[in-house]
């Protein structure tokens, strides 16, 4: 057990963490961690900097102003190698991506495949990474593509459009305000299968302080336990502090939803702990990536993780047995 | 006397937001086809009592009345004609636009081309009607601004200094082809000079104005007959005329500076 | 009785009157407009998350005060520094190129790159190279400060030639020149360049905040209006919309009013008009 | 031998010399500023993904021409629409505001309203309520029409006043009064503020491209330079900024050539520099 | 003719880029201490002479040469004083900070507050310190640039058409209150007048020039002894004076107009 709480050493690690987004449930194990004192027991001060709609803090990473960074999905851990930007993966927190596609009920959508036939509001990201995949895998076509820019109000505005969005978000924003009840397409289910919400971190750090990675990690896998199982009232009330938009209901509803999709703790997760990833997982992504002519081929996709952190087990018993 | 009206200014007073008070209780009455001159010291409101007159200006006190007080008996536009103390040029426009304004602007343009020239050519500046303002020196400027004000042929001509910045033989010449057109045409003509000299030989009456705020000083009739030339320049009736305007002028002043 | 359409004169003096509809009237045409605004939302019965009413909008004002005033004074203080370093910076570097050809032939490229250049494309750089807090009012600078430099280089260089002669006549330095010369010959293209800076300011502070911004507790408006927008709290968006609008107009009148109260001695501009 | 420092005469022919320097600086300026580039990526060993050297982006905008070169064109047609509207709207709405009194009070507070409300905040509903290529056009035009109001505003308003009362003396009709005195006085302001949108035209079809923007196959610039950023390609990034600010350098050169062309023979402002 | 020159023009040519000449061939010294009057028609080329004497403009031929052609013979800052042909002030400014101007450029703000108070006297307009330019006639605005020229106390003055907006009166007042300051305190001055009494009145020499492009058509010294005053204006000598150099104004102009 390498990072067994030093008891009452006095000696933190300071430690700099970005997110892709403002506070909010997806991020909740992360806050829960630096809320009940998880991270502190690791012998780390983090400090957590949100992101948001324009910002990519992801450029912070490499040149040292974050140590740790969580990327949306795997895509941005092979741009890095084929960019030579020295950062590596580490956990992968969320086993499925929850990138969904909303459709209006009552459209005359049945099956994934009928969306080809609607407006998509799609952000620039979604352009550089999933929808790439849609349109080698499923036939989804530039042409019908519309921006989305993290704003449901034209979506609901047109009834033969569908928009992306997350499984833990959107959908509740949409039935509350609109109160319609729509219709929810998991990417993860449809064969789209990036890991989300990993950790990476600078290769340097890797190589010079795996302890300070390996305590990171852990301690991140145990809020996340705690925040899906435990009681997750620190980290909500840290993420409500950091962003006062959010309510308890949202927070409620997305940490729902990411236990009944199995967001974070599926599949491999199951067996190796939170945070799991396998060669396999990996090459797959990989090569239906390729397949979709996001990535080169040539790129050396292994460069892009290490195994070294994850697949321990650590904190497994936090998952009640039933 | 036995003319009528053209305008006539009512106990006319005019105070400025600063407190400068430039005209207080002038009485004066502009007859038909007369050539009336204003004199006074600099400052002593004759600029003002022009703009009351053009409409550019409204008085604080008394009132501006048009002939027979009928509201048709205002001029229409173009049928008066000012000379601004400064040339006023439009900087963008060469000297023929400039000219060509009043026209453009009363909507006579057809026949704007051949008036243009012939204003130009009476000021004397046939060969710069492709100039701009600033390639012209002070008294070429000002004589831009006669050619404009000459260019629509108005009835009424209000015109403040045109040739204080000319010398004198162009203004001799500018003079008597003044006075060729107001007496072939029989046009009305306010004129502020600051030479005895002028005035006299120009008018049919001269209003000497006190300094600030002004009002009428004197109020004297040129009774010489027309048309005017050297002779009159030189005579002995021109020299005792003279003395008398300039003599009023002095009394006007008193013993204030300006 | 004028012969012709008289004038505004300048030595009129304004009545109380002419002030109440100066205004009044804006305030009116506000009122009007939010009127219309309920109406169109009642007639077609446009549902909140489209649309939401001014009422609605109202309420979440009042209900929400704590939240979005606190937000409005974090976009105002950014606004504020923002606007100070636009107008200093954009004259001050049109006064560095009046001085010196060279400097401005060779530099003025670097300025127009700078404001071409998308906040949103620079800020993560700038985030780099900065710390965070001097990063957001770099970005804030520079989407405003262009309009500043541009107006202030023009007015620098439409001095009057005559008075520019009296000035070398007299050996004035360059200093003098400058001073008293081209900078009061210049005010009134200075403070229309403020005018545009001070609007554009409050939109840089916003970017900025959304391209290089602090999330957390301190959040300013951008982030206010972000967050309700993907939350699909349309009435609180539109409610900080409002507050951003109001801080806008105020900025505009507050610049308007110094211009009048500047200029009014003696340029035209300010001479024709009220404040 | 003059008595003082003679000033700048504008009745001087230009030699061709300073022609020379005054095409040829600002590109030894901008060679100097990559030098001085390439060498801090040199001697810091910077690496590409925090600033890659000029040399790598020159390779990168050569190889990827084809995809820039495409994405450039998009935005320069936005950019051109956006332009157009902010001239015309802008110089419109100014000389609208300068026709009655009225319609300036009331609708003078809108204006403003549109210029500090942030694109990204506004594209979402100008998306629902416009066809997505209005809807683009629209928010390039927010972003770049108001300096165009402002400045032709103050134009229009410091007319020469004994002009005025000579326009005034004659009867000018309104249409008159407009285009023989007020937009010639303006245009000096009127082409500062041209210069101005000119950047803010690029920034508002990129800002507009991002926000509301079309995704897809015919991608402008702003779309290339989120997607590089998101994908961590530094160099095409960088690449993108650089058409970008080549862009906004010509359109502001294009720009100052119409200007001097337009005004050198009369404006101070033009006769005392050169094109 | 014994006294030192201040300034030459040898063989002066003026050419602007509009192709218009100026000035072809103009030789003119000024000696120390004289009262020259320069005369000629509109649009000769008084004024650019003038600006080329006050380094305000280079000759395209020909030379300015200063005294005895030593580099440091050229007037120091504020030993030279120009009055423009137009008022030249500067619209944000009070008359008194119009006139107190060149005292703060060649760094004498020191003295400035009685100087200002002492120029503003002379041209009598001691009530309108604090107006603004607008605010002003346009005589009086010339008489701030006349205060303004004067407040440095000049050894050379450079004077175009100065008193041209000016009343009579006002403009004796003036022309005497200028010939004490230059006979007391040994002042050379350039004097532009388009009056032929004005500048024989005045006057040392009178210069007359040609029409475009500007020559030296006469030069004619006015030997009448100082201090000259009314005996002078009506005496015989005075007329005669004036004959010969209004003559020679009308040879110069020949049968052109301008
Ligand atoms: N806009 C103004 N505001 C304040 N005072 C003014 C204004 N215009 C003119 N005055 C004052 O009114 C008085 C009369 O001015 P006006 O221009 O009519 O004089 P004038 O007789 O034409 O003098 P001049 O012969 O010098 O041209 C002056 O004392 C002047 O200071
Ligand atoms: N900047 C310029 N560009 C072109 N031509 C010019 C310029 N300045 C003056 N001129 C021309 O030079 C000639 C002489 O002008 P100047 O101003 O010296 O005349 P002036 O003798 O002072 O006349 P006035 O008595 O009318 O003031 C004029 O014909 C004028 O058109
Ligand atoms: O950069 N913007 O003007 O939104
Ligand atoms: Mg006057
Ligand atoms: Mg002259």
């Amino acid at each position: 057990q390498p990072a067994a709480p030093p008891g009452g050493a006095p000696a933190l690690d300071k430690v700099a963490f970005g997110t892709n987004w403002v506070a909010q449930a997806e991020h909740g194990g992360f806050y829960q961690a630096l809320a009940d004192g998880t991270y502190r027991r690791y012998g780390l001060d983090v400090t957590i900097m949100p992101g948001g709609p324009q910002a990519n803090n992801r450029i912070l990473l490499p040149v040292g102003k974050l140590d740790f960074y969580m990327s949306a999905n795997t895509l941005q851990a092979f741009d890095a190698v084929e960019q030579n930007v020295p950062t590596v993966v580490v956990a992968a927190m969320f086993q499925k991506d929850p990138q969904v596609l909303i459709a209006h009920p009552g459209a005359g959508i049945e099956r994934f495949a009928d969306l080809k036939r609607l407006n998509l509001f799609v952000s620039k990201e979604g352009m550089a990474s999933y929808f790439q995949w849609l349109k080698a895998e499923y036939g989804f076509s530039d042409a019908q593509v519309k921006p989305y820019t993290s704003n449901a109000q034209p979506f609901l505005a047109d009834k033969r459009s569908a928009m992306q969005g997350y499984v833990t978000s959107e959908p509740f924003a949409i039935e509350k305000q609109s109160r319609i009840r729509p219709l929810v397409f998991l990417l993860a289910d449809q064969g789209f299968s990036s890991y989300s919400t990993l950790i990476e971190t600078r290769r340097d750090l890797v190589e010079n302080k795996p302890g300070l990675v390996q305590r990171f990690v852990d301690a991140s896998i145990i809020g996340w336990y705690t925040y899906l199982y435990g009681d997750p009232s620190a980290g909500n009330a840290l993420i409500k502090r950091q962003n006062p938009e959010m309510s308890d209901e949202l927070l409620a509803y997305a940490l729902e939803r990411m236990k009944t999709a199995g967001i974070v703790d599926s599949g491999d997760a199951l067996a190796m702990g939170i945070g799991a990833m396998t060669d396999a997982r990996m090459t797959a992504f990989f090569a239906s990536m390729v397949k979709a002519g996001v990535v080169k081929p040539t790129v050396d996709f292994r460069r892009s993780y290490t195994l070294q952190f994850v697949n321990k087990r650590v904190g497994i018993d936090l998952r009640p047995k039933n | 006397m036995s003319s009528p009206a053209v305008v006539a200014l009512r106990a006319v007073t005019k105070a400025f937001p600063n407190g400068t008070r430039a005209l207080d209780g002038l009485d004066l009455t502009v007859r038909r086809g007369e050539f009336l001159s204003l004199l006074g010291p600099s400052g002593c409101g004759k600029s003002t009592a022009l703009r009351l007159i053009a409409g550019l200006s409204r008085p604080s006190g008394g009132a501006v009345v048009w002939g027979d007080g009928a509201p048709k008996a205002a001029p229409a536009r173009g049928d008066l004609g000012v000379v601004f103390q400064e040339p006023t040029l439009m900087p963008w426009a060469s000297v023929a636009a400039n000219v060509r304004l009043p026209l453009q602007l009363t909507r006579r343009a057809d026949v704007a081309e051949p008036r243009v020239r012939a204003a130009l050519a009476r000021v004397g500046l046939d060969g710069f009607a492709e100039a701009y303002p600033r390639e012209l020196s002070g008294g070429m400027k000002m004589r831009v601004a006669i050619a404009r004000a000459l260019v629509t042929d108005p009835a009424l001509l209000l015109m403040d200094e045109p040739f204080a910045a000319l010398d004198e033989i162009t203004r001799f010449r500018l003079d008597n082809a003044l006075l060729g057109l107001w007496q072939e045409l029989g046009k009305t003509v306010v004129f502020v000079t600051h030479s005895v000299f002028e005035a006299v030989y120009l008018s049919t009456r001269i209003v000497v104005m006190t300094p600030r705020p002004g009002r009428v000083a004197a109020d004297i009739a040129i009774d010489a007959p027309f048309p005017r030339s050297e002779t009159f320049r030189t005579s002995a009736e021109f020299a005792a005329l003279c003395r008398t305007v300039g003599g009023a002028l002095a009394d006007a002043m008193g013993e204030t500076f300006a | 009785m004028p012969p012709v359409g008289a004038p505004a004169e300048a030595d009129e003096a304004r009545p109380w009157r002419a002030r109440l509809v100066r205004f009044g009237l804006p305030l009116l045409a506000l009122a009007l407009g939010c009127v219309a605004w309920e109406l169109v939302v009642w007639v077609y019965a446009v549902p909140a998350y489209q649309l939401p009413s001014p009422l609605a909008v109202a309420t979440t004002l009042v209900e929400d005060r704590a939240l979005l005033f606190g937000s409005l004074l974090v976009t105002l203080e950014t606004t504020a520094y923002g606007f100070a370093l636009a107008v200093l910076g954009g004259a001050g570097l049109a006064i560095l190129f009046s001085q010196s050809r060279l400097l401005e032939t060779m530099l003025y490229p670097y300025a127009v790159i700078l404001q071409v250049t998308p906040v949103v494309a620079v800020a993560p750089l700038l985030l780099i190279w900065l710390p965070q807090p001097v990063a957001v009012l770099a970005c804030a600078w520079i989407v405003a400060f262009f309009p500043m430099l541009a107006n202030t280089t023009l007015g620098l260089h439409s001095v009057d030639h005559n008075l520019s002669d009296l000035f070398a006549l007299y050996g004035a330095s360059r200093l003098q020149r400058l001073v008293r010369l081209q900078l009061p010959a210049a005010l009134p293209m200075m403070l229309a360049g403020a005018r545009i800076a001070g609007g554009l300011s409050l939109v840089g502070a916003v970017v900025a905040e959304i391209a290089a911004g602090s999330a957390g507790a301190g959040s300013g408006l951008a982030y206010r209006i972000a967050e309700s927008s993907y939350r699909l709290n349309v009435p609180r968006m539109f409610a900080a919309l409002i507050l951003l609008s109001v801080a806008g107009m105020a900025v505009f009148g507050l610049l308007s009013l110094a211009s009048w109260l500047i200029l009014r001695r003696w340029h035209e501009s300010a001479l024709s008009r009220g404040p």
